[in-house]
């Protein structure tokens, strides 16, 4: 495996949902949910699909303002204006420009994305490197495969580090090599104090709390 | 064109056949630029503008010549799906776009001692620009479309739609133009030429084909390479166990 | 030491506008086509084209504008940088100016180069050439902007492109007017070059500064 | 030879051979560029290619 270097701890961080209450078109998805996430747990998502897993994972990336309820996301002692900014979203596409090669997407995404006090993450070359596709560096992401681009997507989460990872569906177009690395990556995430909220249908090898959509509560 | 059997084949004779058509062309242009300055009289209404004409007319039959090259090229991508035709179409577009415009820039320094004014709405020189715009629009086609066979065929169902076009934009716009007679259009090739300006002007000719031909040979080759790059950063990117460490790429998705 | 998002950014849009597209060429060959075609319309007598070369002129760089501006926010919105940029640091609104600078960079400049050449070909004196191309100088960033209100507010649409061309063109009507009687001064004796010239930079300012607001507004509704 | 439009005339070689010479230059830059990224990659089934 490649050697992965050690991450600074995050600083205290809680990502807070309360009374959230989301609406998709007039489509009421998600009703009165309430959880507190503090640093090192995770929050697994699961549910049959169009019950608003993705509506959920969007409205706590602050893509999707709530009906009722609110999402707050703490770090540091002091409240962000959103949880958003805490956090590293990923969705079913990836947002590298396909025009662009892997690593200038990288580029600007790392000097987009960092946030001030966090130090720098892993450069381009090596976040690649660490998702096991160091040679897709400087091809055009419209000559990858979706796994490659999916690594390529992950490699973001490394580049400029931030406490929340909202990922949805993560193992998508992943192989079993692939699927191994995010496992990885996100235990380290987690034992770096980090917080994870994910949907998916395949199980992730991390110890998290459930959620699964249907049924309103949330299980420890 | 359509003969050669295979990209590499090509590549081979492209090599082969260059430094003989190269020098071919420097030949019959060194011989027409002489006899276009030196051996031709002036004309005895324009006086010297009349050598413009050695420049104007020639590329103006290129730009032709070029079309026509690519509409053959358009048969062979659609017909035979041959992959050379794919390559020498699209090499051939920027080719025939510089000498539609080294046509239509001359054509207005030709006619501003004569009209007083950069450009006029000639029948002949009003059609050659639609032709340009229709060049630009090919290139522009094949710049959009990724996917280099798909942009190959779209731009082949172009190019022979532009093919039956042509003589229909011809016809109009002579219509137009005799329709709107401005009062002072000088006509552009004048009376019969005489002899001794007519040679100078086929060996012109002559030399601006071959030259064509050079350019094309040479762009087409560059566009198999180009295709044969890609392919290889696509097949290095699939095989990680590839032992040569990643390097910067510098292609541009599809540069004419 | 990373570069600031906003000229990360920047670069990023140049780079990716160069890499597909051939970037502005399409916008100029818009412009040479819509140029070309006016004439045989209305026929060959240069001074009929000359007295109306600027009005065609800027009605084609209007054209040619909102032409490139339909995939300004939807190729974000579809490859998800859209909705990352939210939850960047940088504020929206700065976003949006810095993707319109870029756009208006890499289409709106090479329209003002191309103008004077053009104009050659409707015969426009060397004056009018003059006023045209600083008259669309000044006035394609107002169409910029305002076009890009009309791209935020379609991104999510299949074809946008018309309905945004719909939106847009009642707002440029100002701009197209005291572009055009800017650019025309040379020809009628009566209307002077600086007071329709001075509107129109202070249309172009007040857009730069209002419109990435109702931009930013649009894109964060949309993109719900 | 004094001549009344020898600037037209020599406008338009200059532009001829500016525009044609460009795209040829063009042509073979492109060329030497393409070979040597085809060497990076040690094109294995490299053909004969005896251009000079």
């Amino acid at each position: 495996m490649t050697d992965r270097m050690e991450k600074a701890p995050f600083p205290e961080t809680r990502l807070i949902a309360s009374g959230l209450t989301l609406r998709r078109g007039d489509r009421l998805l998600v009703e009165g949910l309430d959880f507190d996430l503090a640093n090192g747990q995770a929050l697994i998502v699961t549910g049959p699909n169009g019950t608003g897993k993705s509506t959920l994972l969007r409205g706590l990336a602050g893509f999707l303002p709530p009906a009722r309820g609110r999402v707050r996301g703490i770090f540091a002692g002091e409240e962000e204006r959103g949880a958003g900014a805490l956090a590293h979203y990923l969705g079913h596409v990836e947002g590298s420009k396909p025009a662009l090669t892997a690593r200038e997407n990288l580029h600007f995404w790392q000097s987009m994305l960092a946030l001030p006090g966090l130090g720098s993450g892993l450069s381009p070359d090596e976040a690649l490197t660490q998702l096991g596709v160091p040679q897709v560096a400087g091809l055009p992401v419209a000559y990858l495969s979706a796994g490659q681009k999916r690594r390529v997507g992950l490699a973001r989460l490394l580049i400029a580090p931030r406490p929340i990872w909202i990922l949805d569906e993560p193992l998508t177009a992943l192989d079993a090599a692939g699927q191994d690395l995010l496992n990885a990556m996100l235990r380290d995430h987690l034992a770096a104090g980090g917080l994870i909220v994910a949907a998916t249908h395949a199980p992730l090898a991390i110890a998290a709390r459930q959620l699964s959509l249907g049924s309103r509560e949330v299980a420890a | 064109m359509l003969k050669y059997a295979n990209p590499t084949f090509f590549l081979g004779l492209a090599g082969r056949l260059l430094p003989w058509l190269a020098g071919a062309t420097a030949l019959t242009l060194a011989i027409g630029m002489w006899g276009a300055f030196f051996y031709a009289p002036a004309d005895y209404q324009q006086g010297q503008t009349v050598r413009i004409m050695y420049i104007h007319v020639p590329s103006a039959w290129l730009a032709m010549f070029c079309y026509a090259t690519m509409a053959a090229s358009a048969l062979g991508t659609l017909v035979w799906r041959h992959p050379l035709a794919d390559a020498a179409q699209k090499a051939a577009a920027p080719i025939g776009a510089v000498f539609t415009f080294v046509c239509l820039v001359t054509g207005s320094l030709w006619g501003k001692p004569m009209w007083g004014t950069w450009w006029v709405w000639d029948a002949r020189l009003t059609s050659v620009l639609v032709l340009f715009v229709i060049y630009l629009g090919l290139i522009a086609l094949w710049q959009t479309i990724e996917d280099s066979s798909r942009a190959a065929r779209a731009a082949a169902i172009l190019t022979l739609v532009g093919v039956i076009n042509l003589p229909i934009i011809k016809f109009s716009v002579d219509w137009w133009n005799t329709l709107h007679q401005p009062a002072s259009v000088f006509r552009m090739d004048g009376p019969t030429i005489a002899p001794s300006m007519l040679w100078p002007l086929l060996v012109m000719g002559i030399a601006f084909t071959l030259l064509f031909t050079t350019l094309h040979v040479m762009s087409t080759r560059n566009e198999i390479l180009r295709r044969r790059l890609r392919r290889l950063a696509i097949q290095a990117a699939a095989g990680e166990a590839q032992a040569r460490p990643a390097h910067r790429l510098s292609t541009s998705e599809s540069a004419p | 030491m990373t570069p600031a998002p906003l000229s990360a950014l920047f670069l990023r849009e140049i780079r990716a506008a160069r890499r597909i597209g051939g970037g502005g060429t399409m916008g100029v060959v818009f412009f040479l086509i819509l140029v070309t075609i006016v004439p045989f319309a209305i026929g060959p007598d240069l001074n009929l084209l000359s007295r109306i070369g600027p009005a065609i002129l800027w009605i084609a760089a209007l054209l040619a504008t909102l032409l490139g501006l339909d995939r300004l926010f939807q190729a974000d919105h579809e490859d998800g940088s859209l909705d990352l940029m939210l939850t960047g640091d940088t504020p929206l609104e700065l976003i949006v100016l810095v993707k319109c600078l870029a756009h208006w960079t890499v289409t709106g400049l090479p329209l003002v180069v191309a103008a004077p050449l053009f104009g050659l070909m409707l015969a426009l004196e060397p004056e009018a050439l003059f006023g045209v191309t600083i008259s669309l100088l000044a006035g394609t960033p107002a169409l910029g902007m305002l076009g890009a209100i009309g791209a935020a507010l379609t991104v999510t649409l299949r074809r946008g492109g018309l309905l945004m061309a719909i939106l847009v063109l009642p707002l440029a009507i100002p701009v197209l007017i005291f572009g055009v009687s800017a650019a025309g001064a040379a020809n009628s004796a009566t209307t002077p070059f600086m007071t329709p010239f001075l509107i129109l930079c202070a249309l172009s300012l007040a857009t730069l500064a209002a419109a990435p607001f109702a931009v930013a507004a649009a894109l964060r509704h949309m993109s719900e | 030879m004094n001549v009344a439009h020898l600037g037209f005339i020599l406008a338009s070689y200059i532009i001829a051979i500016v525009a044609i010479g460009g795209l040829a230059a063009g042509i073979w830059l492109e060329y030497r560029r393409l070979q040597r990224e085809l060497a990076q990659y040690g094109d294995a089934q490299r053909e004969r290619d005896s251009a000079p």
